[in-house]
């Protein structure tokens, strides 16, 4: 950080180019409210675009892991799906399911599940295959499977997954916030970039940041939650 | 051989009978959209051969711009989990630093890095390398660290060096994640590069096109520009997976 | 206890790895095993053993020949729940406690759960780690690790239970303890047994039949009947009789490797 | 939609609309930019209660640089919408059955604006410069004054993209941006630079000012509601008297209603569009007044200059004054 | 061949889990071995056989007591890169093919190329995988891929050699030659050798000592010096010294059991 403000310190435009730190916090400290009262909207649509995004992510990622034809046909066009910028979907998410908010949540959870579902993939398909013989011999059903095996092994694969589409939840929500909505940090953001407030603007960019670390740590909280032998584990193997 | 075949023929075969219906006008009465909303394949093909040689420029443009910026993000990321690794407690705030990054949306990324660079191709390039950062990441931090019971026991007791475990036995280890990072990072890097090239200088690229033409109502053209962008994310992921079969064949995954 | 139940036919198995290159697991291997029966594969290492047993078990297609049971596929028989196996690796599940992983064959059979505490503390106790219920795998030697995977096989009372070296990690004493206890197990429930082994004693203490297979590729080399009076205690090792199964086995190994 | 964000208006409007019980329709109305006193009338009328008043119950959309006004009327997320001219036109040459119902600036707001040291005083100093526009349909205007002045886009000049703050021209990264009067114009103003550091080049004085936001709904909404249209624009013309009348309070109005961008910016861009939508010498009564001649110009410049392919159709099917004059009565 | 070079002094583990639970592994062993000796561990299994001997490797640091090398401490030992183990489990790196995979800790080490070359083609034969060098582990039978481990650290030529189990998983013959040709191999290097085995026969027919652990914790309940000239060949097996041997130890193991 001391460097950067260095250098930029030499430059004319230092102050709208990185703004000294202080009056950042400054700037966070006089809008705080505002800027919390921001926050609440945009994060609890992150939450629920990144709930709905796991969830999405984790069922499409069962399904490829179910079937390799599956798995061919589909993730070329889960990469396409990711090529589409809100500009060319938000118009069809909306004549889908005709409600503005609604498509907001659904574009949120469009961006978020991607990472969702490469992660666990990769995880589903990581599994040893004695792991999975042991199963096999006594004809388990797919679903006992996945419930006993393939899904409590692809777990830490999944939590990788969600530390990286926690913040990028709070990314997809900022941006939906731009799609008209009328409160959010996205929308303190556009409105302050916009009207020259690099102030605001700089005070919402690490809002969003600090936001993002808040998701990544609830993230990380859940893991340990769920995973308790991941972390007997590592004792051992580090 | 039979099974390269299927590989292809599959998800073409899918895609064709999409674009079928498609352009029959299935997918627009479900949608309820109309051809001007939404254009029909042979529209947007007609009017990308008229514009092609422009396209593939446009292509190129925002596909270098793309893998710069996912091949320097994907170092940083990778160097991150390294640094991570080596000394947990300075990592660790690294992971949280990407983390950060991570949550800043591309849209404000775009005018930051507009500050920083004057050519489109820079900023493009800043812009993607933040974004291609945290995926990889996460992904080789897990790879370096998640290592089978007692291979680091084969190390210490040949009293193996920091780096030489790393090179030895951490690096193998997380080839498997790196390719999962890669598999994120083709798709993130390619729209994070179009759009930048929303708010960029310059007026070449994929993204200007699209949100230039989307913009104007020339919903083919922007479109077609789409498709580009598509084929070329598809034609790198399977770049990627051909690398990966290659080099983890040793992997569950790949038996 | 007399009718052949499973039939291997020709059975060859050839690996062949992503660069093409061919391993000759098996060649043409043919067995009929009656209902009920104890039968000891032994073999030099890398002959193909353990690719039987996972040939039987359905886990594995030969490229050649085909396997019979009860006049059924191994894959009906896979489906009706009847293989109970123990692996060479004990194949256990991290997330799992000891408990928790002899249950879960239990669990996924549908057998109740007072019926399946009551099988896990039985066998627990028959392996000797009452007090290691609880226990993560990783907090396991080598040995008890190995021990869990059998409790968890033989919980199930498997119709065909298949054995892949299950006692090689284990002590002596341990072993001749256990031998004599799956014996009084098999007694009772009249398995089809099929068990691995390095150990020339122990097939003989243990089996109607030892078989024996040649390396590179795995081609049946001897079949030896054994003889002895059951119940077998393990003062029948030192019987003479005993003594000369193992001579004899012994010679037929030495002869396979030559 | 029902907005949990409508809370901004609930505050402003609470004080009259808690206790009538009377029946509204709701109407939705979609900007082409952020909130800002580019749309005060709107936002004066909602204000005032004159919305309420003609039993409208109105609820203001704002854009954003992934909003297409057009688009979002057209699939019926908002009613009627507020949009360019010149973009209106494409869209309804490509088939979009839109219509304009109400031309809310008289002028043009576009400036070619430079720092007074670059000397760009004419169009023809615009030669070998680097300038800034916005594109996706804001870059014709530009186009139609190079041209007018015999400057060939492609060889003469590089026409680069603005992201869509100031910084560039500040940097010195160009040498001309395109600045709406009342916004970016004023933005520069803001960041301490005065008139005098500043040249400006502006669209009507060249002659190839298109004009810019009106009013336009869907020829199947229209059908339906042309009372509610009418209601609506009675309302809304109201609105924009009362705030061209008195920019100051019409600011403090759009501050008031979204708080992120300074009073003092609001009052300058209320300035500003009070000289656009009431030109010297306009009857504010006709405000709202579809001044086919300027439209034709629109039009005429759009095609010649490659936005539209064909000449446009200008007739009842995509322009009509039939509402401002049953509003006017 | 006389001096103590390893002290174990008063060693005790005490693993303590997650849930702050305590297993007593070993309990104040105390064992002194000499330059050059060859010895073996026996017990019974889980009675901390490995975790001593991850001690003594510097793998694991011990509760209480110490280890005393050549008057230096593991640490230094293992720093000065004079251990080679083969572990229980057979510990390979999937990425790697057999080959680089038994050359690994000679890269390490920096043992120059030709040299690797030449010690790996000799271990490959010695272990009887002459033809598997490029195959990868997941291609290998479970014997194959322990003598994988035993050919990489044979191929070090250690001061101390600790060897964890290495022949379970292998027939008898295979596993009679290797113990032959160990203590061949052994007969030229003057290695230290410490081997954990669950094998009576074995552990008298390579050693210069026997100590055998009570389980739970582990103590030192015996500790036998085997008398028996060498060079040994497996010829001596039959002879009424080697059974009085292995007899002594059964008995000394049954007690223990106890
Ligand atoms: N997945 C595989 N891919 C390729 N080759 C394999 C595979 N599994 C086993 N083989 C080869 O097949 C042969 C027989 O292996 P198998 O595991 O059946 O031996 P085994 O008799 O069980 O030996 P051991 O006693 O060492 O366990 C070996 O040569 C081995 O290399
Ligand atoms: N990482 C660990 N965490 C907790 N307890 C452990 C751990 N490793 C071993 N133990 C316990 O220590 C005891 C001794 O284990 P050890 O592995 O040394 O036994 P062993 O003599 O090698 O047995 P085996 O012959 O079965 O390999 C066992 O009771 C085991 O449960
Ligand atoms: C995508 C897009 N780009 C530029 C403009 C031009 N523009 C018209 S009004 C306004 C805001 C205030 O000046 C701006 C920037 C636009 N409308 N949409
Ligand atoms: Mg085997
Ligand atoms: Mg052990």
């Amino acid at each position: 950080m001391a460097f950067i403000l260095k250098y930029v310190v030499k430059s004319e435009m230092a102050s709208v180019k990185l703004p000294f730190l202080h009056t950042i916090f400054i700037t966070m400290f006089q809008n705080a409210g505002m800027l919390l009262e921001a926050s609440a909207v945009t994060f609890s649509r992150a939450l629920l675009g990144f709930a709905i995004g796991a969830v999405i992510g984790v069922v499409l990622a069962i399904l490829m892991s179910l079937s390799k034809t599956l798995e061919r046909i589909a993730f070329p066009y889960l990469i396409i799906s990711q090529m589409i910028p809100v500009l060319g979907l938000a118009p069809i998410i909306f004549n889908i399911v005709r409600d503005m908010n609604l498509s907001r949540i659904i574009i949120a959870a469009y961006i978020t599940f991607f990472p969702v579902s490469v992660n666990m993939l990769s995880g589903l398909k990581s599994v040893d295959q004695e792991k999975k013989e042991l199963l096999y011999a006594i004809a388990a059903s797919k679903f006992n499977v996945y419930r006993k095996l393939m899904l409590p092994y692809a777990m830490p694969y999944l939590f990788t997954g969600l530390k990286i589409a926690a913040p990028m939840a709070v990314t997809a929500s900022i941006l939906v916030d731009m799609l008209g909505s009328k409160s959010g940090i996205g929308v303190k953001m556009l409105y302050s970039l916009y009207s020259s407030s690099m102030d605001i603007f700089w005070a919402s960019v690490i809002t969003s940041a600090i936001l993002g670390i808040v998701s990544y740590y609830l993230v990380i909280n859940a893991e340990h939650f769920f995973l308790p032998w991941q972390s007997g584990k590592e004792g051992e193997t580090a | 051989m039979m099974n390269k075949v299927k590989n292809i023929l599959w998800p073409l075969l899918f895609g064709i009978a999409f674009l079928a219906l498609w352009q029959m006008g299935y997918v627009h009465k479900v949608l309820d959209l109309k051809p001007f909303q939404l254009p029909v394949p042979l529209e947007i093909v007609q009017t990308l051969h008229a514009n092609l040689p422009k396209a593939i420029k446009d292509c190129g443009v925002t596909l270098s711009g793309a893998f710069i910026g996912m091949m320097i993000g994907s170092a940083i990321g990778f160097m991150i989990a390294v640094i991570a690794t080596i000394f947990p407690k300075w990592g660790y705030g690294g992971l949280i630093i990407i983390t950060a990054f991570n949550a800043m949306p591309i849209v404000a990324l775009s005018p930051i890095m507009n500050l920083y660079f004057s050519t489109g191709m820079a900023q493009k390039i800043g812009v993607v390398t933040i974004v291609c950062m945290a995926a990889m990441a996460m992904n080789a931090y897990s790879g370096l660290n998640t290592l089978k019971p007692y291979s680091m026991d084969l190390m210490h007791s040949v009293a193996a060096e920091r780096w030489v475990i790393f090179k030895k036995l951490r690096l193998p280890n997380c080839m498997p994640n790196v390719f999962t990072a890669f598999k994120i990072n083709v798709a993130a890097s390619i729209i994070a590069a179009i759009i930048s090239e929303y708010f960029a200088t310059s007026t070449a690229g994929l993204g200007f096109g699209i949100k230039d033409n989307l913009r104007k109502a020339e919903m083919a053209m922007g479109w077609s520009y789409i498709v580009v962008a598509s084929l070329a994310g598809v034609l790198i992921y399977i770049v990627i997976l051909l690398l990966e079969r290659n080099v983890i064949k040793w992997h569950a995954s790949q038996r | 206890m007399s009718e052949t139940q499973i039939q291997v036919k020709d059975v060859s198995m050839v690996y062949t790895n992503n660069a093409g290159e061919k391993i000759n697991a098996l060649d043409s291997v043919s067995l009929d095993i009656k209902e009920g029966e104890f039968i000891s594969l032994l073999g030099p290492s890398g002959c193909g053993k353990t690719t039987l047993l996972r040939i039987i078990a359905d886990l594995l297609q030969p490229t050649d020949g085909e396997i019979i049971i009860d006049g059924q596929s191994p894959r009906d028989i896979r489906i009706k729940q009847e293989y109970g196996i123990v692996f060479q690796q004990p194949v256990l599940y991290d997330w799992r406690t000891v408990r928790r992983n002899i249950c879960l064959p239990m669990e996924i059979m549908g057998v109740p759960k007072k019926e399946r505490t009551s099988r896990i503390d039985e066998k627990l106790d028959l392996v000797g780690l009452k007090d290691f219920g609880k226990k993560y795998p990783f907090e396991l030697s080598g040995g008890m690790q190995q021990r869990v995977g059998i409790a968890r096989a033989l919980a199930l009372n498997p119709k065909y239970l298949l054995m892949d070296e299950p006692f090689s990690a284990l002590d002596e004493f341990t072993r001749e303890k256990l031998n004599e206890d799956l014996l009084e197990i098999w007694g009772k429930t009249k398995s089809t047994v099929i068990f691995v082994t390095h150990n020339i004693p122990e097939s003989v203490f243990l089996s109607d039949r030892v078989i024996v297979l040649t390396p590179h590729p795995g081609k049946l080399a001897a079949v030896v009947d054994i003889d002895l009076p059951r119940p077998r205690r393990n003062e029948l090792r030192d019987s003479p009789e005993f003594f000369e199964y193992v001579a004899k086995i012994r010679k037929c190994f030495q002869e396979v490797k030559m | 939609s029902t907005e949990s964000a409508s809370a901004s208006e609930t505050t402003t409007e609470s004080s009259t609309s808690t206790d009538t019980p009377k029946e509204m329709d709701k109407m939705t109305i979609q900007l082409k930019w952020l909130p800002q006193s580019q749309f005060m009338g709107y936002y004066m009328a909602a204000s005032k209660g004159y919305y309420e008043d003609e039993g409208i119950d109105i609820e203001i959309l704002p854009g954003g640089s992934d909003i297409i006004p057009e688009q979002q009327v057209y699939n019926g997320v908002a009613d009627v919408g507020v949009t360019w001219v010149s973009s209106l036109l494409k869209y309804q040459s490509q088939g979009w059955e839109l219509k304009e119902v109400a031309q809310v600036f008289q002028k043009s707001a576009m400036l070619l604006v430079s720092k007074a040291e670059t000397g760009i005083t004419s169009p023809e100093d615009l030669v070998g410069k680097k300038v800034g526009s916005w594109f996706g349909g804001n870059e014709y205007e530009i186009y139609a004054l190079l041209e007018a002045n015999g400057i060939d886009r492609e060889k003469d000049l590089e026409l680069v993209q603005q992201d869509f703050t100031m910084n560039q021209i500040l940097n010195d990264e160009i040498d001309a941006a395109s600045a709406m009067t009342y916004n970016e114009y004023g933005l520069l103003l803001e960041s301490g630079l005065s008139d005098a550091d500043l040249n400006v080049l502006d669209m009507n004085d060249e002659g190839v000012a298109m004009l810019e936001d009106c009013l336009f709904v869907t020829d199947e909404w229209i059908a339906e509601n042309e009372d509610l249209f009418v209601r609506f624009l009675r309302a809304s013309i109201k609105g924009w008297q009362d705030a061209c009348a008195d920019p100051e309070a019409a600011g403090q109005v759009v501050y008031d209603a979204d708080q992120s961008v300074s009073l003092e910016h609001q009052v300058y861009m209320a300035k500003e569009i009070a000289k656009l939508v009431t030109p010297e010498g306009f009857d504010p009564a006709k405000i709202g007044y579809i001044d086919m001649d300027a439209i034709q110009q629109t039009a005429d410049l759009a095609y010649k200059y490659g936005l539209l392919t064909e000449p446009a159709v200008l007739d009842d099917t995509t322009i009509t004054s039939k509402y401002f004059e049953e509003a006017t009565k």
